[in-house]
This record gives structure tokens, C-alpha cells and sequence, in this order.
């Protein structure tokens, strides 16, 4: 039936297929514009490869049913957009603890509150990292092409999977709406990792770092293999059990937190145009960064030194990258984004004052235009 | 009879937390008793709870155990169940748990006759957050929140899960503890969503509050207001006053949501030339 | 290269689906680029609908159309709206069945009475079939086969005669207006 | 089936007891009383049926009958 | 008779976003029947919605009118009754507003006795999402996602509320107009928490999958399948099929809450001689 | 009655009897440690005041009956901690997006989730101000002493509703649960702010901005008074009916923002001690300020020019106090709180690279003591 | 009480009316009937009897139905 | 000024409560400063329990007893528990009827049969107020007249007498051991 590997795929049927790729088995979620398309396919898919799908009462459940599900050993995904992300805070926070591999997707539309349902908007970058009470590095990729969307959902598995952890997969409704042409990698060359299983037969404490390479992430046995092991959202020591001592517990919020911000280098990936010799550095991501790429092309073709740096992931925050274009002597750093400057935020906290920033920003549901970042480049200029 | 059940606990984390006289113990033992009797492998056993001194019980339940978020042990348990149908899956619940925030995830699971086993430790209070009152506080009685005598309505935990279309329904008390046991091997075996009402003394919050000076004279409460359910039935209803009934209120054969599910699966497979 | 085209009328008219077709045509059988984008909300149930179409020969960045270069119109609401975007020296077709008032535009302007042949080919379902064919055939930017496999992959077998017969029907309409025609407009083919 | 007539002992696990009480409440044949540290002792084994009762309200798994050896 | 309604509706409004045949006008058009037929005060009543379709009906009644966040409505009015008692507070939900996302509140306001009175517009599938399966959805219908036909059981939302504890429980349908309105206004009248489940036509997406070609065949479905309460319970249920029952299934007294809260209230000012 | 004007109170209960004192007459809350004496005092208080009290089944039904009691005239008030605070968030940016002024209390614990229920935290002090998704500024206020919870309760009550806002108190374990003295001002010197009101008979538009000072607020009628207006979570317009316009939306959401945003200075509060010639500033907020209040005396008693920045407004961020204070010389910021670096990272935002930020953290329950702050202190020396 | 025959009023607003039918189909009396333009046109206003079952079905509050003046 | 009191024992003996009126007494009678902390969760449940006090002549910084100056201990448990963080040169306070052993201490140890007392006087409950008397007569921090207000502020009318008549007693023997009385540490008084 493949005979072609070229297909055109909306954005959020790019990530149900890149899901299963990945091999997700289990889905839960709710409807919501714009990201029921994910759920739709999933009911559709999912059965056709022995997966479940399941739409549960609410998001709380859909998240915990994910959660569920992946301790019992599946590979599993929600799918959410603004309200439906809110709720499931709670419960990614539970994932976080409690080290519980699996997929978040956010198509992000208006807010705040029921805001533009249909329309874009970008303004859930720092939900996805503090949305959650408590302290919790998170790993938020975000794709911009449809095409990255299949790989990058992928990649979101393979990063829930070998950190142990939730991975929240940023879209908005641009790319998630969005039909473009994906070409399928041939299913031997994917790069597909699964979770570490501890030895059968060992004593196992589900939350003690071992030696090594990636020691800091425990295995993670399943439910009904015979381990017998105790899960809680509670401060625990190694063994998973509930702890009130502080000496017990700090080291363990401190290590689910560093084993995303120690790997900052290794999880950032981030697309560079120009930025060798760029005097003005264009910063964005998700569907923006398609205006901001057009604008940066556009101005080197009439011979200004712009540069442009797409994050693909965003959280951990690519300081590093930043930081290296910054020590470069840049006259500013401009920054179109559909919110009202998070992600300019994050940027001027990196810069450490070694160039002005400068917010290019739409909230109401209107995809930044090209000339937008070209006006505010010429302004700079 | 006279089996060990301590092979069923994590007898390095006793005694466990809760107050003497604490039901929550009982009911504990005989979900565990229940196991036993009924042979289950406990490597195939998993046990999920939510939040409350209730569900505390698995950490010290030697299965695998999953201590989750306050009301969405159903939720969580959703997802172990039907992403490994060959396991048993037991929710352990309070009132609070299972009725105030989790009340959503109750009735949804039964409506669905998901293959869950749901035993709520009813104490009719929060005993973890201190004595506030909570869905089934009878009216009148008192609570940190109710000052001046509770004045919302209660849940009957039973008739709500039987209205949500749960096809096995059934309570019994800590004092009845022979018949908390049979009515959970029931549960466990009943294929679909069983429901148990398990009422179980907290002496610290709610006995003290209610001049119940100790957890024996809750269980001598439970002794007398406890009616079966045929006499229950029969009862006048003016004659009825704190007495509630006891004993299996449903039991009722409906195609399990696992097992539809794997028709889909197979439909799906088939039509894809998977299968 | 960068050719957006834009496909709007009525919900229910098939042009969503249209250009769905057209732009998957494009991404399984040719080696351009593609962006399809559609109307969404409230607005797009019943009422009116709109799907636009992309064609590049490198990835396209910005994904959205705001001033086509092709713009087919099959109710008169959707050319008074859209009318005014049309890119200078683009196309608009219009479905003559509905469209009975055309703005004046900065482009070429082409009729056809596209409803009213499906509704003669059988069933007016298909008229989004003769204004894909149109497009197709006016521009160039795919082929008939290829736009035929992409229907057959996409609709049911039961539909394929008909559908490829509305296909073909407009391929022709749309070579020969690329081969001139009645011009409306003050401006130059695309 | 006739139950032989072996006698049963119980155990009690001071270190999980908490002394509510209620074995010794439970027990229809007076076998146990309250010690001294509020904790049950077995006063009268003989007496003791098997019944279970004492076991099976102990909130604190800390009270084993069983079949003597 | 033919009173003017317009003066209830925004009509700067109109016309509303429904598609064409939605029952939700019909359902819309009946509360305000009831509004205007019980002379209501219109500067009184309150509307309280969550999200879906039906929850948009607000926007065109011309009275306060709250339109919330999903399945929350019935906890917003919550809040509106209880501060100011005095409202009549009407909300109005849909299927998977009110029991999918919001089943919590709904039945934890009907065990409260709280006077509200809940419109649910029931069409069976989520109409705002395009199309959805909800806990209503009968058992092998087609929705977006139920591909390949519904699995999960069904809510009966009358018996739902009924075991929660609701004092008054009806249902009509968009076909029976004229008793839907008058169950709604015995529902207004009512003291305390009512409830009435108001069966109304998505021809766009419950209609089109489901062959029923448009809003008249779905009307004339509820028509062949709408039986009255009594001919129900005389129905062997070999034969009830895909019927369902019409009509009021409940209506009883029992303390309001609002009322009962007043007297802590007194209780509490008498105490510290407030009053 | 009340002869004496000094008390002992619980920080909890200094919060219930400042909201009384404020107006307070609604609170639907849900029990949660270490929060739930609020619930309980309020459910003994309220009544004597002809108020109410409703424990509603969870803290998302808390939140909404909150909104609805608030639109329907009363002043209202929720608290909770942490997992309480994540679900509350939905239902919070309702209220930012409808402008309806109310008081959320969260009493910090540890977590990440369920965390260490009875041991303090200030880990949600990023989940106060991005706990939602969409753009929504909010004020957040955090008392470190009892009688500061008395003063900021009611001040959080004033700004609720001067502008028509949720407003956020963020207290931490150790707050909530210390019993120290409140000497109660005298009836008459308390400043109570209530909401605006249409003027009655006038054309009601309940989200238009006005002329004049405020005029960014728009008054608030209560439902019953007769205006029959329209509240919605959709963007909506001046008249409060939904839109799918950009241009329409657009200034809504940027008003919402910038009532707050605006008034950063007016809203801003801290206590500054020997900021004027220090060189080592030490930043910090709730109850870890006073460990750093301890250390910088004990310093400042041994000559060392160390002064403290204890910030009472977390949001909107007191960028412009910072700035201030950092345009002398600095040689660092020392920032000890009770989580990974959250403050600290806000911190350095604002300071542009003008000195080194350093945190002093601790995340499993144990209060930050004097002594390690003055190492840090004694580290930069 | 006898009602008096006075006649009626239907009114149709075609603004609001979005052609879904179900008043035609619910005229018991053949009042009305589906127009060109798919929106409903009153053909025999005598033999309405004012039975409302039109506007009550009107999904669109598109119908009005009055004793004439 | 500042001076840290803790109050420990069994959950039941009402220490917490001790601790609480002390502060209370300060609190609304006199100008000094105060804050009370106490054990929270399941360990204060049934299990051990304490109140901590600290008095000042200025606000209090720090509100956390890491050291106290006074403590009393009124279980075993709570006494090798607590023992070793007394203040150097501070007095530990134990009530000899459930205290057997007493580690070395740097500072004062007195010794006094508190419960046994407390159940002569009527109601072994009363031995918090016998404790709290101790510590108010030993350290002077408080008047007694001013602890009889703040008692009789928070408990129950029925409860006075007997309450007052146990915290004079407890007030009497800290004024004697203030004045001296078996030294057992080898610190010095507080
Ligand atoms: C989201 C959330 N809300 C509130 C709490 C606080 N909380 C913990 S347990 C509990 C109630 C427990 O009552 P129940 O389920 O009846 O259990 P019990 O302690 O009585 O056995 C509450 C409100 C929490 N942990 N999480
Ligand atoms: C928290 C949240 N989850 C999901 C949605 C998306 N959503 C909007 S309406 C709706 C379902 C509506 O169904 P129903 O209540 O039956 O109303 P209908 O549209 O059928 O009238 C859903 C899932 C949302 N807005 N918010
Ligand atoms: S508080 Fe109540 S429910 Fe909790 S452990 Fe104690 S007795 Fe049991
Ligand atoms: S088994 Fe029965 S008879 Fe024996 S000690 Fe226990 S309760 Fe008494
Ligand atoms: S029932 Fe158990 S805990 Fe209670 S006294 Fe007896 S042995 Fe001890
Ligand atoms: S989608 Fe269905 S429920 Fe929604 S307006 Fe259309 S017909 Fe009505
Ligand atoms: S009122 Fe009755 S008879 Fe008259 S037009 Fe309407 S449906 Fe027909
Ligand atoms: S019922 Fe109403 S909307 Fe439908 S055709 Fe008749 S007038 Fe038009
Ligand atoms: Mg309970
Ligand atoms: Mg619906």
C-alpha cells in the first residue's frame, strides 16, 4: 500500500502518525479545537494497530489515564488545547514526580480563558513550563512545519522515554491546522527508544539513580511484571516511598529537575539562518518563525545582516545558544511571537543586558505577518 | 481461615499511619483477606488509590501499588486496566476521594462497567485534611466545616453508582467484617464495575465530634443501624431514622468495556488487513 | 516560485475538499511544495468556507494566502469578499451559476457557469470537481492523472466516474481559458 | 465435616498494636483481655474458638490466629 | 398564546450561529415560553452556561447571562444563587457539558437540593467540537470518535440525577414543545434543585452519521420513540428497544439549601448577638 | 467585646479576619493542607456576618461559585495550596479574561504534587503568574508576617476590586500556620475599596473603557441590579458579546494586561533595609525573607554593607525597585528562596547583567536559615 | 369558554429563518409552504388555527404567530 | 531579647495548646513579641506533638525554635528526642512521671512529677497548665494573672477552676525552681 512515501498531512494527523511510529499504544484525551483532529485519528488509528484509544470524561482523566497507562507499560498521549492544558496541570505535575514517561500535546489557540477557539496564538510558552505547582524542568519541543511535527512527535516519545518524564509537544493552530507534504522516513531508519526496564529478578527501587551513562534516570518496570512497586505523588526516597525528611527528599525534586536541565545542551535543537554574521537576531518559534523566516530572507536579499534563530525546543531554554550568537556584537534582538512577549522574556533574561530586546506581538488570533518583522527590524535598523 | 496475610503487606512500613482504632485498617485487611481467599496471583494485582487516609492503605499493600491525586484514582486506574486488561485492578477510595472530588471519575467508570473494583472506605469525613465534612456527612452532624451542624444533603454512595448504570453494588461495615470480606471477593469477581460501600469508623474526626467516644462505639453504631437489605426493603419508611442497609444492592451482567473495546480492536485490525 | 490559490464559496460546495485534493496532488505526486490552510469556527459550518492552497518550489515559510494569485468564487458572498484580495494580475473564476456581480479587480476575470454543468453531468456535488479541473488546467502546476489518482485515493470508488468525469470536464475549461478567453478585468493573465 | 478439636493460638504484635481495644471487645469468649499497656493478652486460650472475630477487626494487622502446631 | 417573545431574546443578536434545524432553538425558545408564561421577573433571572452549542443559547436572552468555562456552569450558579437567593438562576448545558467535564457539579448541586433549575440540551453528541462521542451517545451510533461504533454504555441522565438525589427530574423533547415547555416551567416553579433533560436534534452531526437525513427525520424519531412515564413502566422491557421515556420522574420536596444556609446564617448572628 | 485591639493570630486566620474586615461576605473553598484552616474559620466567621460558606466538591466548583458570587455582588474568596491552586487555574483566568475582581489564597507546601503536604514551599511563585494559559497579567501579593497577612488581605481585596481582577495571596506554610501578634486597626482608620457601578439607566457596556483616571476599568454591575449584561470566557468585545475580530480582541486582551502591567509602580510593595549603600543586596519574599532579615542585621552588626529587598508584591514584578537599588554598585544579588531559583531567575532578568545573581535554595520542606544566607553572603565577600 | 374566530397572523422573519422546513412540516393545517427561496410562505392564512405548533418548532425564532389585530 | 520555648510530648496532653495560650498571654498583654509554631501532620496525629514559643523584645525574624532556652518535655520519647537541641545553658523541664531518663545536657535539668500531680488535682489533663505554670513562674515572661485571662479567654467556662488552680500550682514550683532546686545538667541557669 506505501508505495509513496510522500504524503500530505495535516499537522495534527502528522502527530498521530509520528505517535504510532514512535509507537504509541494508548491514547486518552478530550475534544477541543483545535487539536480534536489528534484525538479523531487516534479513535481511528489506534485500533487498526492494536492500540486503545480512549476519550474520557475530562481532561483530568484523560492525563491520569495516560499516566495509568504508561505504568502499565504502553507507550501513551493526551492531546489538548488552552483550557483543557490548564487542567491537566495537576496531573502532568503527578508525571513529573512520579517519572512517568508520556506525551503531552498542546495546540495552542486564544486565550486567555475560552478566548478564539479556531485562532492561533503562541501565549502558552511559559504554562507549559510553570504551569504546574512546584519545582519541575519540563522538556516542550515545538514544531513549526508539518513534517517536523512527525519527527519531533517522535522525538518527544523517545525524550519522555529515556528521561523518564513528561514531554509536552507545543503546537498552535497554524501548524496543527495545516496541510503540508511529509516524506516518511523508511520504518528502519527511525530512531525509536524505549524507557529502561530494571533486571527481572533484582531487587528494584523504582526511584533510585544508578551508575553511569543516564544514571540519574531510574528503570521503569510495569505494572504486572512482578515487581511489585509502590507509585506516589508524595516526596519519596528511592524505594518510592513517602518521605518526610528533608535530607531524603531534596535530592530527589533536585534530580527529576536536573535530569532535564543537566541535558540542556544535548535536548536543545534549535534551526540557525544567518546568524554567523548577523547584527540583528530574529528569535521565534512555532508558526511565527515562518513569518520570521520569510522577513530574515527577504532583508538579506536587500543586504541586511539579520539572522534568525528558530527554537525547536523551548524548554530546557536554550541559554547556551543564545548566549553564543549574543557574544557576537548584536545591535538587537527582535523577537515575533503570537503572545505578548514570553518568549522576549526568556531572551532578555539570557542576554544579560548584551542587547536590547524588541517585541514583535499579536494576541487576538492574527498570524504575524513578515512585514511585521521587517518593519521592526527597519526600526532597529 | 487463619491464612497469613502477612505476605500480602509491606510489613517494613508497619505499623502504618493511621489513628488506633481506625477502620481503615479493617476494611485494609479484608480487601487483602479477599485476595487470599480468592487465590488471585498478586503479581497480577494492582492496587490504586487517590488521596486521603483512605488511600494510604496500598503503600503498605504488597502489589503493585499507585498512590495518585486527590479524587482520580478511577481515572488513573482507567489507564492501568485497559492498557493491561489481564490485571485485577482495585481502587481503594475515600469518601471524599471517591464522591466530593473524584465524584466525575465514579460515575463515569461505572457507566462504562470498566472491570474495576472500587472500595470506598466511607468514614463520612475528611480524616487526612482534619474532620471537614464531605458528600455522605450525615445531616446534622458536625464537622470542622459544619461549626453549626452539617446542612448539605448526603450522597447514598450506592444509589448514585447504581443511577450512573454500575452493574455490582453493594455495602457493609467494619463492624460486619466477615461480610465486608465476602461482599469485596464478590466485587473482585464480578466482571464489569463493582462498587463497596465500605463504611469505616474514623474515631479522631468524626467519633469525637459526634459523641462517639471511641472507635468501638462507632462499631456498635454500625451494629445497630445496619439493616439488610430484604428488611431494609421492607421497612417502614417513617421507621427508618439513621438505620441503612447492608448487603449487595446489584448485581447485574453488561457486556465489560475492555472486552467490547477488543471487538473494536479486532474490527479495526481486520478491516486494515492486520489481522 | 510561489502560487497561492484560494477556493471559496459556500459550506457543503466541496471546496474545502477541493483543495485538500489539490494540494495533496501536489505533495504524493510532484516534487513542489504544498501548504493547504481552510477556513475553521462557527463561520465555516453551513455558512460560508474557504480552502486555500500554497504551491512552491522550496518550503513554504509564511503559510498563509493573503492575496491569490488564483481565486475561484462559487457564491456570490464569497467573491464580494474576497474579490478585493486577488493578487495583482491574478485570476478569479467565478462560478457563473451564483456569481452574478463581479467587483472590478486588478486581475483577469474568468466565468463559467460551474454548477450548472455538474447539475447537467448529474449531481451538482461535483461542481467543486469542474472548478478544480479549472484550476488545474488554467495553471498548469499539476496534471489530470495526477490529480485523478489523488481523487481516487481520497473518495469513495462509488464517486470516481462521475468525479473524474467533473474533473476532466473542467481540465478542459480551464486549458482553454489559460488559451485566452473572456477577459473581464482591466489586468494581465497570470 | 467434623472440625477437629485442635486448639488455636494467637498472636499479637506489640510492636504494630496500638491498643484501641477492639480484639478485646470482639472476642465472644473472653480469651483476651487488656494489659497493662492497653495492649491485648491472652488470658484463656483454651477457650478460643478460631472465630476470627479478634483478627479480623484488628485495624492494625497485629493480632494471627492460627491452628497451633 | 402568542406573546411576544422577542422582548426576552437580544435581538440584535440574531440570527444565532446554530446551523440550520438545530434543536437548540427550539429548546431556547421553550425556556423563555416558560419565562414569559410564569410572568417572571426578567431583571431576576440569571442564565448561567459552560461551553458547547447549547451553552451559546445565553447570548441571545436578554437577562443577566453568564456564559462560563466547560462543565463548570453549574458551580458558577452555584455561586450566583447563594449570593443573592433572591435570583431565579436557570442554566443552561449540554450533554457533555453538563455529564461529560461537568457531571461532578451536576450531581453534587442535585444532592445539595440547590435551587437551580438545569436545562440540558441534549443532542447526544458534542455539536461544538464537530461531532464527538458524549456519555449520552447510544450504544452503536457513529461519532468522530466512535469510528467504528459507540462502545461505551450510556448515562439514563434522569437516573443519574435521580441517584444523586434530585427532587425534581424530567424529560421532553424538541418534538414535544409544548410539554417540554411545560416541564421547564414546572422545573422553574419547583423548590429547589430541578432538572430536565430536553432531548433536541443535531442534524449537522449526530443526524448526518447516523442516517437520519435531516432535523425533521430526527424529530420524527423522537416522536416513534418517546413514551410516557406510565405507558413506560408498563413496557415489558424485551420491548423498549431504542424507546425512552417523557415526562417528570421525580418531583418531591425536600429542604431547599439556600433556605437551610439562611438559618446557620441566623443560628450563627443569634450567637454572637448580631441579631 | 473587643477590649483589647492585639491578638494572637494564625496566619491563617489573620487572612480570614482581614477578608472580613475587607468586605468579604462569599467563600467557597475545598480542604487542603495547609491551607484548610482558612475554610474552617470562614466557615465559623462568614455566618456571624450574614455571610457564606460553602465547601464546594472540589477546588474547580470553589473557583467557579467564587466567579459566580463575585458577578452576583459579593466580595469572594477561595484558598487553597498547591494541587488545589493548579486546578484552580482554569477557572482563574475566567476571572482575568471577565474581570471579576476576587482573592485567591494558595498557602505554599512542597511539591512538585502531592509533595509534603504540612512542610513550607514557595515553589508556585512562577505558577502564580503563568499558571494559565493565554496572556494574563495578575497581582500577587505575599505577607511574611501575621499582621502583614491581616494588612495584605484587605489590600488584595482593594485591588480585586479597583480593577476588577482576581488577585492572588501567595503565602507559604510557615505564614499560614505561625501564631503571632496583629494589633487590629480601629474600624474607621481601615481603607476599603468597593468595585465601581454603572450608573443606573444608563446603556450598560461592561468592558468598555472609560474617560479618566481608572478609565481602563470598566465598572461592574451585579447581576439582579437590572442591567441584564453578558459575561463570557470568549474574547468578546466592549459589550461583552464574543468576536472573532483581531481588532476587536486585540485591545481587550492587552487592556486586561495593562491595568495591571500599568500600575507596576502603584502596585508594588517592599520593605527595603539598608538598600542605600549596600553592595551586596540579598532579595527575597515570605517567610525566607525573614531568615534573610536575620542574616543581613547580623552582617550588618559585624560592618558587613549587606542590605535586603523583601518583596511583598511578587507580581507585577518590582523590576524598577531592582533596577534602582542596582544602579549603584553591586558586586552581587544573593537571592535564598524555597525553590529552584524562581525569584532568582526574575531577578537576573531585570538586572541586565549589571551583577551576578546567586540562589540559596532548598525544596524539601526545611526553612532557609540566617546561616545560610550569610554563607552565601560571606562567599561573594 | 368559547374562543372567538378571529383570525391570525403569521409572521416570518426571513432575516433569522435559515430554511430548515419544520414549520411547513409541522402545519397541521397546510398554512404554510416552503418558498423558492426554501424559507416558508404563508399560502392560507384562513385556515390557521393559531395552534402555535409552527413557532414553537421554528429553531430560528423566525415565526411569529398573532391574532391579527 | 529573645527566647525560645518549646513544649513536647504525646498528642493528647495538650502542650500545642499550652503553647498557644502562652503566646496569647504575650500576644494581647503585653508589649513583648511572639510566634508560635507547632507540629503538623500525620506525626502529630495520636503520635508525639509540640508547641513551640518564641518571645522577643523586637519582631521576630526567624520564626523557628532550632534551640529553645526552656524546653519541656512530658514524654520519653519527647525528651531523647529534643534533649540534645537545648540551648546552651538552658533549662529542660521534665515531667518525672513518664520521663525516666534524662541525656547530659549543657544546661539545667529540673525534674517534677507533672501528670502524677495533675492526677491528683482531678484530671491528668491538667498537667499542660501545671507545665505552662512551670514556665511562666520560672522564667517570668508572663504574669500569672495575665496566663489566667488568656486561659480563660480560649477554654471552657467549666474548665476554668480547675485549670486556673493547675497553672498556679505549676506557677508556684517554677518560681521555686527559679530560685534553685536539683541542678542535674552541668550548665548554668538560663
Ligand atoms: C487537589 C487536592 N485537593 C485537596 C487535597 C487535600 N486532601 C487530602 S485528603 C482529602 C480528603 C480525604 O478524605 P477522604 O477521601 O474521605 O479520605 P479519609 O482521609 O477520610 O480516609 C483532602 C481534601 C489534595 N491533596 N489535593
Ligand atoms: C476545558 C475544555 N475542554 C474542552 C473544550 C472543548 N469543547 C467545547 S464544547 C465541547 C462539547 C460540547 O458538547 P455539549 O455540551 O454536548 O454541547 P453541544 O455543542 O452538543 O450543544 C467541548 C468538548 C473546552 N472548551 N474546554
Ligand atoms: S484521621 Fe480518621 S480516618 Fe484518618 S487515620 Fe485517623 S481515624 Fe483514620
Ligand atoms: S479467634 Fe475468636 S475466640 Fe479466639 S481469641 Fe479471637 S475472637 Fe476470641
Ligand atoms: S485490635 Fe489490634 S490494635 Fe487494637 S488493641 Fe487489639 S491488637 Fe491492638
Ligand atoms: S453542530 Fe449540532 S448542536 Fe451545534 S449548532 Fe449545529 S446542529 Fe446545533
Ligand atoms: S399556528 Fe398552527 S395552524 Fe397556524 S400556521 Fe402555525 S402551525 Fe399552522
Ligand atoms: S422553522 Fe423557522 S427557520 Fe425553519 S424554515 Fe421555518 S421559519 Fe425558517
Ligand atoms: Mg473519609
Ligand atoms: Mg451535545
Amino acid at each position: 500500500m506505501e508505495e509513496s512515501r510522500s504524503r500530505l498531512y495535516q499537522g495534527n494527523e502528522a502527530c498521530v502518525e509520528g505517535a504510532i511510529a514512535a509507537g504509541m499504544r494508548f491514547f486518552a484525551g478530550y475534544p477541543i479545537t483545535p487539536s480534536t483532529e489528534i484525538a479523531e485519528l487516534c479513535s481511528v488509528r489506534l485500533p487498526q494497530v492494536g492500540g486503545t484509544f480512549i476519550q474520557m470524561e475530562d481532561e483530568i482523566a484523560s492525563m491520569a489515564a495516560v499516566c495509568g497507562a504508561s505504568l502499565a507499560g504502553l507507550k501513551a498521549m493526551t492531546a489538548t488545547s488552552g483550557p483543557g492544558f490548564s487542567l491537566k496541570q495537576e496531573n502532568i505535575g503527578f508525571a513529573a514526580e512520579a517519572e512517568i514517561p508520556c506525551v503531552i500535546v498542546n495546540v495552542q489557540r486564544v486565550g486567555p480563558s475560552t478566548g478564539m477557539p479556531t485562532s492561533p496564538a503562541q501565549g502558552d510558552l511559559m504554562q507549559a513550563r510553570w504551569g504546574r505547582h512546584g519545582d519541575q524542568e519540563i522538556v516542550v519541543l515545538s514544531p513549526a512545519y508539518v513534517d517536523e511535527v512527525y519527527s519531533l512527535t517522535i522525538e518527544a516519545f523517545n525524550i519522555a522515554e529515556e528521561l523518564r518524564t513528561p514531554v509536552i509537544l507545543l503546537m498552535d493552530e497554524v501548524v496543527g491546522h495545516l496541510r503540508e507534504k511529509v516524506t516518511l522516513p523508511k520504518p528502519g531508519d527511525l530512531v525509536i527508544k524505549d524507557r529502561k526496564k530494571p533486571v527481572p529478578g533484582s531487587r528494584y527501587l523504582p526511584y533510585a539513580p544508578g551508575e553511569g551513562e543516564d544514571g540519574d534516570v531510574p528503570p521503569l518496570a510495569a505494572f504486572g511484571d512482578g515487581f511489585r512497586f509502590h507509585v506516589t505523588g508524595l516526596t519519596h526516597g528511592p524505594d518510592g516511598f513517602p518521605t518526610n525528611s528533608p535530607s531524603v527528599g531534596e535530592p530527589q525534586i533536585k534530580r527529576i529537575n536536573s535530569k532535564i536541565s543537566s541535558r540542556r545542551e544535548k535536548l536543545c535543537k534549535a534551526e540557525e539562518l544567518f546568524t554567523e554574521d548577523a547584527d540583528i537576531l530574529v528569535v521565534s518559534f512555532g508558526s511565527s518563525a515562518r513569518s520570521a523566516k520569510k522577513a530574515v530572507k527577504d532583508l538579506r536579499a536587500v543586504g541586511v545582516k539579520v539572522g534568525l534563530l528558530r527554537l525547536i525546543t523551548l524548554w530546557p531554554f536554550p541559554e547556551h545558544v543564545i548566549q553564543r550568537i549574543a557574544a557576537g556584537k548584536l545591535k538587537a534582538v527582535i523577537v515575533p511571537e503570537m503572545n505578548l512577549g514570553q518568549l522576549a522574556r526568556e531572551v532578555r533574561r539570557c542576554l544579560d543586558g548584551r542587547a536590547p530586546v524588541i517585541g514583535v506581538n499579536r494576541v487576538a488570533g492574527k498570524l504575524i505577518e513578515p512585514a511585521d518583522v521587517i518593519r521592526a527590524v527597519q526600526e532597529v535598523k | 481461615m487463619g491464612s497469613d496475610l502477612t505476605k500480602y503487606l509491606r510489613v517494613e512500613k508497619l505499623p502504618h499511619i493511621w489513628c488506633a482504632g481506625c477502620g481503615h485498617g479493617i476494611v485494609t485487611q479484608a480487601i487483602v483477606r479477599a485476595i487470599d481467599e480468592l487465590g488471585l496471583d498478586p503479581a497480577k494485582v494492582t492496587i490504586v488509590s487517590g488521596i486521603g487516609c483512605s488511600s494510604r492503605a496500598p503503600g503498605y499493600m504488597n502489589f503493585d501499588t499507585l498512590h495518585t491525586t486527590h479524587g482520580r484514582a478511577i481515572a488513573f486506574a482507567t489507564g492501568v486496566k485497559l492498557a493491561r486488561p489481564e490485571l485485577k485492578v482495585i481502587v481503594i477510595t475515600g469518601d471524599g476521594d471517591a464522591a466530593a472530588i473524584g465524584g466525575n471519575h465514579l460515575i463515569h467508570a461505572a457507566r462504562r462497567n470498566i472491570d474495576l473494583t472500587v472500595v470506598c472506605y466511607n468514614n463520612s469525613i475528611y480524616g487526612m485534611t482534619s474532620g471537614q465534612y464531605s458528600p455522605v456527612t450525615p445531616l446534622g452532624s458536625f464537622a470542622s466545616t459544619a461549626p453549626y451542624g452539617m446542612v448539605e444533603r448526603p450522597f447514598d454512595l450506592c444509589e448514585l453508582v447504581m443511577g450512573a448504570g454500575g452493574t455490582f453494588v453493594a455495602r457493609s461495615t467494619t463492624y460486619h467484617a466477615r461480610h465486608l470480606t465476602n461482599v469485596i471477593k464478590q466485587a473482585i469477581q464480578h466482571k464489569g464495575f463493582s462498587f463497596v460501600d465500605a463504611l469505616s469508623q474514623c474515631p479522631t474526626y468524626f467519633g469525637r465530634r459526634n459523641n462517639m467516644k471511641d472507635a468501638l462505639a462507632m462499631l456498635n453504631w454500625y451494629k445497630e443501624n445496619a439493616v439488610s437489605r430484604d428488611d431494609w426493603a421492607k421497612m417502614p419508611p417513617a421507621e427508618r431514622g439513621s438505620k441503612f442497609p447492608i448487603g449487595v444492592f446489584r448485581d447485574e451482567e453488561a457486556p465489560e468495556y475492555c472486552e467490547t473495546y477488543r471487538k473494536v480492536i479486532e474490527k479495526a485490525m481486520e478491516e486494515v488487513g492486520a489481522k | 516560485m510561489r502560487k497561492e490559490f484560494r477556493l471559496a464559496g459556500a459550506g457543503g460546495q466541496g471546496l474545502i475538499s477541493a483543495s485538500i485534493i489539490l494540494a495533496e496532488a501536489i505533495a504524493s505526486r510532484t516534487d513542489l511544495y504544498v501548504a493547504q490552510t481552510q477556513s475553521y469556527g462557527p463561520e465555516s459550518r453551513g455558512g460560508s468556507s474557504r480552502g486555500d492552497v500554497i504551491v512552491s518550489d522550496s518550503q513554504v515559510d509564511y503559510p498563509e494566502v493573503t492575496n491569490p494569485e488564483y481565486l475561484l468564487v462559487m457564491t456570490q458572498d464569497a467573491c464580494s469578499t474576497y474579490a478585493k484580495d486577488l493578487a495583482p494580475g491574478g485570476v478569479l473564476i467565478a462560478d457563473s451559476t451564483y456569481v452574478k456581480e463581479i467587483p472590478s479587480v486588478n486581475g483577469t476575470v474568468k466565468s463559467y457557469p460551474i454548477s450548472e454543468r455538474a447539475r447537467e453531468m448529474g449531481r451538482e456535488i461535483v461542481a467543486n470537481m469542474i472548478g478544480l479541473g479549472i484550476l488545474a488546467g488554467l495553471t498548469g502546476v499539476v496534471s489530470l492523472e495526477v490529480l485523478e489518482e489523488a481523487v481516487m485515493e481520497r473518495l469513495p470508488k462509488s464517486t470516481w466516474d462521475l468525479n473524474k468525469k467533473a474533473l476532466r470536464h473542467g481540465f478542459e475549461v480551464g486549458m482553454q481559458m489559460a488559451g485566452g478567453g473572456e477577459e473581464v478585468g482591466e489586468g494581465t493573465r497570470a | 465435616m467434623a472440625v477437629e478439636a485442635r486448639p488455636w493460638d494467637v498472636k499479637i504484635n506489640s510492636n504494630w498494636c496500638k491498643q484501641c481495644g477492639l480484639c478485646v471487645a470482639f472476642c465472644p469468649r473472653g480469651v483476651l483481655k487488656l494489659g497493662d499497656d492497653g495492649r491485648p493478652v491472652v488470658v484463656d486460650i483454651a477457650r478460643c474458638t478460631g472465630c476470627l472475630l479478634c483478627e479480623m477487626h484488628c485495624p492494625d494487622f497485629a493480632i494471627a490466629v492460627k491452628r497451633s502446631e
